[in-house]
């Protein structure tokens, strides 16, 4: 039972393409909000990579296009209090959780109003009311520190679990490794979802770990590990749910394999040249967006319309929180010497005047 | 006040160091400027026998700049200082 | 309270902001059922139970990461490095998830970060230490290193109370120094983080310097008195952020500064400390500004070598020496 | 040879070098196939074959130890960090392992450990690091930092060729500035390391720095020469161990020093220069040693947070006024 | 066949108490030369922990009382042109590489003559011609540095494998997992040989790591993991050389877990209060010394005389080896400024005198 690969239920195909997994539940209400949080990450980088071509982004925009549904159907198997620790490709994740595309849009405008007042960038943030804490770039440190969220929860008689999103690359790091042996054996209700989008940059894995599936790692840590297709909206949100169920009833860590690709290079900059043609187009026939439609519509969930009225909703919505975000000044400069340290006992780090007397 | 080409007043060495550290913990830098100046100026005043007090200062506080005390020497200034009577 | 050695003041310290705050928690290697390979967490787990002395695997990097996330979730970790050497390998986690968490978006890591560090007691380079440059150029920590047993517990208390993460340096050989046995108040007080303290008065030279070499320090001053130089020992117990109007005000009052620590001399914090006097005590200083260090070596094993690497009461009293007569 | 950006400097000195020594070789991630996340390594792979250009896992510990291991046989590995702020992830095998070998056992470590560091470029606290003070305080590691083409190509052969690990910091905003673009020779040159130079000759005031720096200081210089003051511009290209001649010479005859780096100037490596300064330039010295570093705070990311953090040409012109009228 | 598993052979037992494996490739002569060795360490740490009373030895001692047949019968399997890193407690891999005990005491009693010149202590330098490297205090931190002489022996065209020694307690650091997972994927012939002797310091197995046995770690590597009684001379030869063989034709990286047991405390000042008496004498009847002797003597292969000549030689080299250490000076203070760097580029590190002008 420990070291049981769990694989995902194949879903089937029709005509069409690949559907999603039939056993789910899911109600049709939920299904439709599942869908919304898709469509709206999906929009929500378009959007990005738009104002980026516009120049109103500051550095880089790194799309998740092809693994949306990993990122918003693990998510979405949590209750209001867990947490997640996503990482920049899991803006879905962040969307799920309740965090506005506003925010969004101000970190990567880098204005005043941006949950970093402009001084982080992307989801490098957190919202602890919401369960989210954004990364650093440093891969892997938020292994460890869910792993303290949890030791803290449980002190704290809360019952939470935590989904910590891990890359293909990042699982080779020492802070994964410290970090999930730690929730390991300290039976902390830890899901790892592992995004093997067979990519680390231009590295792919078979440079990057000798494993055959990620999921294989869980053995190493005495965990159980699932595999599920990261394409299929709902076998993420099926799998994940089992995965809080029983960590959320004392099981311990869990480490979950989501199969997916990254169909866009490691940020907008890079072509991507190191990849086979063949190999997008392949990926580009599995798009999670576009199989959670033809899923939705083929099993007479929603109808086409009723899909074209909630994309309207999320362009309305995102007129508005662009908006919003444009409308944001960028912080004044002296901001930059705020909050270093608790400013009621450290004053802020401004800029020194040199030979001031 | 210094006066150019100095007519020196009484001291033909240097400035004795001021009554104890003491004292100047509670002297204010521009006064300690004044004085003082910098390591080098002493150093330049230790060599040459020049009272600091007799030069004019340029620089902050009025200090005595190694430019004010280079061309006070240039100018005659420390022989001045030197050869001036009691 | 009680008469005391250095390392009971910090275990006492732990003890009480244990029992006056349920979100204190002690998590390291060894430190439960063993109680710290030095001891200092030692009884700890029978009195607060197993939840509250956290056993951890050989992992620095998820120590600090999961004091990190525990302390974002309210509480107040006390994370322990078995010896100081190790935080090497949590040095990631410090400088860029603790220190930069609350400025990133405002969520304080009140954390402490704890262990024995310094040298001389022959145990080579990997566990002797002196750690505190690594992180002098990191904003967001404190550092803190106390050199006596009122300090050591009043200190731990304020980094236990302090709403961002504090590194706090325990020099080893101070634990269990006869010397420093003192009596300490029963009653809960602590001492401010940022402030150094004057650990002997004086009028000709000041010797800034903190951990062991504060006792290195009063012993160079003790025989330099009886060739009737009046040493100033400035005590900084705070690194980070340093206590520079204390600092200053030495140094305008003798206008000599010897800085003094057991780190190697070049890139050791007594470069920040001598900058900053030759920026903003300059017109007070009759001399040049003085920094002993460690040889620049890693600190060897040997004891002639450990001598010969560390700075000893005659390399301070020579140094003293000098500087005075300059 | 030929025209140059300092990119291309340091690919051809890597690839000379290559060609020069069989025992040399690349590794990091990104390096082979991508050519290096900026470039630096670009081609290597399909002149050199994959097996002297590796591409790794995410493993920075991994990747200096793996470069430690090679050199103890007698290999000359150069290590990339496809960010140098991820040298953090490596900070206990580069301190404890790469520094400490010979001392310890005689065992020298010829490697190089470079990647892009420096800010200026909106991409926020940890893609925007300067690390130096990390290890300015760990004796057997070298770091270097050239600030234009020639100097770059010079270092990263002598680095290359150095029996002792040494740190090879590249400024990213040097990269491809057009400004930087050089001709340099065809012939094998190396540019000796631990030999500061003096970018730009003056006599009433002394500026101190490295890397990218240099350029805002020879900026400042130029405004500055407008109003009458001649700036001396010192580029200190090794920062370990530091040129400490060419400091004291040109403190010594501008009698006014001002050490300026990008990284925040509490505890960073200014404070090494100026305790060098004012412990052994002091009777050299009209007027304070003044520091300029950013501000004590993570690099933001916003472009105004940014230009307020970092040193500017303003901030230098500003600092070397009033210090030229003391 | 990559996650593979495999179990040691149960030696059998005689009324005596257990023997060693019976089936071997080792000739007399070896399995002779294999007793002196594995009674070299034990003599030689008795005589360490001897001199430590006689405040001979600066710092601690550190036994691997009972875990001798694990370093000796591992280490004996490579060949002379064989790289180990062997930790502190596997100074039987050190002696059976060649390293003189007289090196050791040296280093020990903080000599002029050691290694180290008495910079560093223990088994902490290397000797390249015999190929052993010592470790650094840091664990798990030779297992990238063994991944990387791999590299470069492949790049230089030699046929050589490493041996990587790690604890239980090691295996949780992140140098180790990011060294094993590149040695992994690069296929190089590294075995790591997991000591599982049942604590880190104070900390059993069981708050160290979730998995049942070390070597499940094997898997999340993607390589071969074995199990063999580590108190077993003979099973943990053969084991070892079964996975040089397999490592050295190019089968990549292998993980063996030997199990054994730390009858010591950590280092002689721990009186190790935290292990339950039972357990001790339960290992005791294990010891692997009296076991070697036991199965030496009763399958013929030695007889009694010739194991106490062996034990008499050893004790006459070991008493010229402490003297030759003892004769040894300390080392001249001025010395440890030397050699941080290349001595003829950096001039040596010597104490400067303040204001020498
Ligand atoms: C410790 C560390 N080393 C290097 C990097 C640089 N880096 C950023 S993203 C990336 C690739 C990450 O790949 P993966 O973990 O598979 O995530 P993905 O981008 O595919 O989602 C690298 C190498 C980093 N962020 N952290
Ligand atoms: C990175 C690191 N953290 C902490 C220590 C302190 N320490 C030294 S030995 C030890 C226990 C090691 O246990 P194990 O790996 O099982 O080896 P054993 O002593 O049992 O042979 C610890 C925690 C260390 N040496 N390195
Ligand atoms: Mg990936
Ligand atoms: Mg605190
Ligand atoms: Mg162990």
């Amino acid at each position: 039972h420990l070291v049981e690969i769990v694989e995902g239920v194949q879903a089937p195909a029709i005509d069409e393409g690949l559907i999603c997994s039939l056993e789910t539940g899911l109600t049709r209400e939920q299904m439709l909000e599942l869908y919304y949080y898709l469509k709206l990450t999906r929009l929500v980088e378009e959007r990005l990579v738009n104002l980026y071509r516009q120049n109103k982004v500051i550095g880089g925009v790194y799309r998740s296009l092809g693994q949306e549904a990993t990122a918003v159907g693990t998510c979405y198997a949590l209750e209001p209090g867990d947490f997640i620790a996503p990482l920049i490709r899991d803006l879905g994740a962040v969307l799920t959780k309740g965090i506005r595309p506003r925010a969004i849009f101000a970190q990567y405008m880098a204005k005043a109003w941006g949950p970093s007042e402009g001084r982080d960038l992307n989801i490098h943030f957190g919202d602890m009311e919401r369960g989210f804490i954004g990364p650093i770039s440093h891969l892997g440190d938020m292994i460890p520190v869910m792993t303290g969220v949890l030791l803290a929860a449980r002190m704290q008689q809360k019952k939470i679990v935590a989904i910590a999103y891990i890359g293909d690359g990042g699982m080779s790091t020492g802070a994964f490794h410290e970090g999930l042996n730690f929730a390991a054996v300290q039976r902390l209700p830890l899901i790892v979802v592992a995004e093997h989008n067979c990519y680390a940059y231009s590295t792919p894995t078979h440079k990057q770990t000798a494993v055959k599936n990620l999921a294989d790692k869980a053995a190493g840590y005495g965990i159980p590990g699932y595999i599920v297709d990261g394409n299929d909206i709902i076998a993420c949100y099926e799998t994940t749910k089992r995965a809080v169920d029983f960590a959320r009833s004392g099981g311990g860590a869990v480490l979950i394999e989501a199969k997916t690709y990254r169909r866009k290079g490691h940020a907008e900059h890079d072509d991507q040249r190191y990849v086979p043609r063949e190999e997008l187009e392949l990926w580009e026939k599995r798009d999670p967006v576009d199989r959670y439609e033809r899923h939705l519509t083929s099993q007479g969930i929603a109808t086409r319309e009723e899909l074209d009225q909630i994309t309207a909703r999320i362009k309305q919505e995102l007129e508005e929180e662009v908006a919003w975000a444009e409308s944001s000044p960028l912080p004044e400069p002296e901001r930059a010497a705020y909050n270093v340290y608790d400013n009621s006992i450290v004053p802020p780090a401004f800029r020194p005047k040199v030979l001031e007397r | 006040q210094p006066q150019p080409n100095g007519s020196a007043t009484a001291a033909q060495q240097p400035p004795a160091v001021e009554s104890g550290p003491v004292t100047r913990a509670s002297q204010t830098v521009e006064e300690l400027r004044r004085t003082r100046s910098s390591p080098l100026v002493r150093k330049i005043a230790r060599e040459h026998g020049i009272d600091l007090a007799q030069i004019e200062g340029t620089g902050m506080s009025g200090r005595v700049t190694k430019n004010d005390i280079l061309s006070f020497i240039e100018s005659g200034g420390a022989a001045a200082q030197k050869a001036a009577p009691e | 309270g009680g008469v005391v050695t250095f390392v009971e003041a910090i275990r006492q310290g732990i003890w009480e902001e244990m029992e006056r705050d349920e979100r204190v928690f002690v998590i390291g290697e060894d430190v439960g059922v063993y109680g710290g390979a030095f001891k200092v967490t030692d009884g700890l787990i029978d009195y607060f139970g197993p939840e509250r002395v956290i056993d951890t695997p050989i992992s620095e990097a998820a120590i600090v990461g999961a004091a990190c996330g525990a302390a974002l979730m309210g509480m107040r970790p006390v994370a322990e490095f078995q010896f100081i050497d190790f935080i090497s390998c949590g040095f990631d986690m410090l400088t860029n998830f603790a220190a930069k968490c609350r400025y990133r978006w405002g969520a304080g890591i009140p954390a402490v970060f704890r262990g024995p560090c310094g040298a001389g007691v022959h145990a080579g380079p990997f566990h002797s230490q002196n750690v505190e440059s690594f992180f002098m150029n990191t904003p967001g920590l404190k550092m803190v290193e106390p050199s006596n047993p009122y300090d050591a517990k009043g200190l731990i208390k304020a980094a236990i109370r302090d709403p961002d993460p504090v590194l706090f340096f325990e020099h080893k050989k101070l634990y269990r120094l006869p010397r420093l046995r003192q009596e300490i108040p029963e009653d809960d007080y602590i001492v401010e983080i940022g402030r150094a303290r004057v650990a002997r008065e004086g009028h000709d030279l000041s010797i800034i310097t903190f951990g062991a070499q504060v006792l290195t320090a009063l012993d160079a001053a003790e025989e330099l008195e009886r060739e009737g130089l009046d040493i100033e020992v400035i005590d900084l117990r705070t690194l980070l952020p340093l206590d520079r109007e204390t600092i200053l005000a030495s140094v305008r009052k003798t206008s000599r500064a010897l800085i003094l620590h057991e780190a190697p001399r070049t890139g050791g914090i007594g470069g920040e400390i001598a900058g900053l006097i030759a920026e903003e005590a300059f017109e007070w200083l009759d001399a040049p500004v003085v920094r002993i260090g460690a040889t620049d070596t890693p600190v060897p094993y040997s004891p002639p070598l450990e001598e010969y690497h560390l700075p000893q009461v005659k390399d301070v009293v020579d140094a003293a020496r000098r500087l005075a007569a300059y």
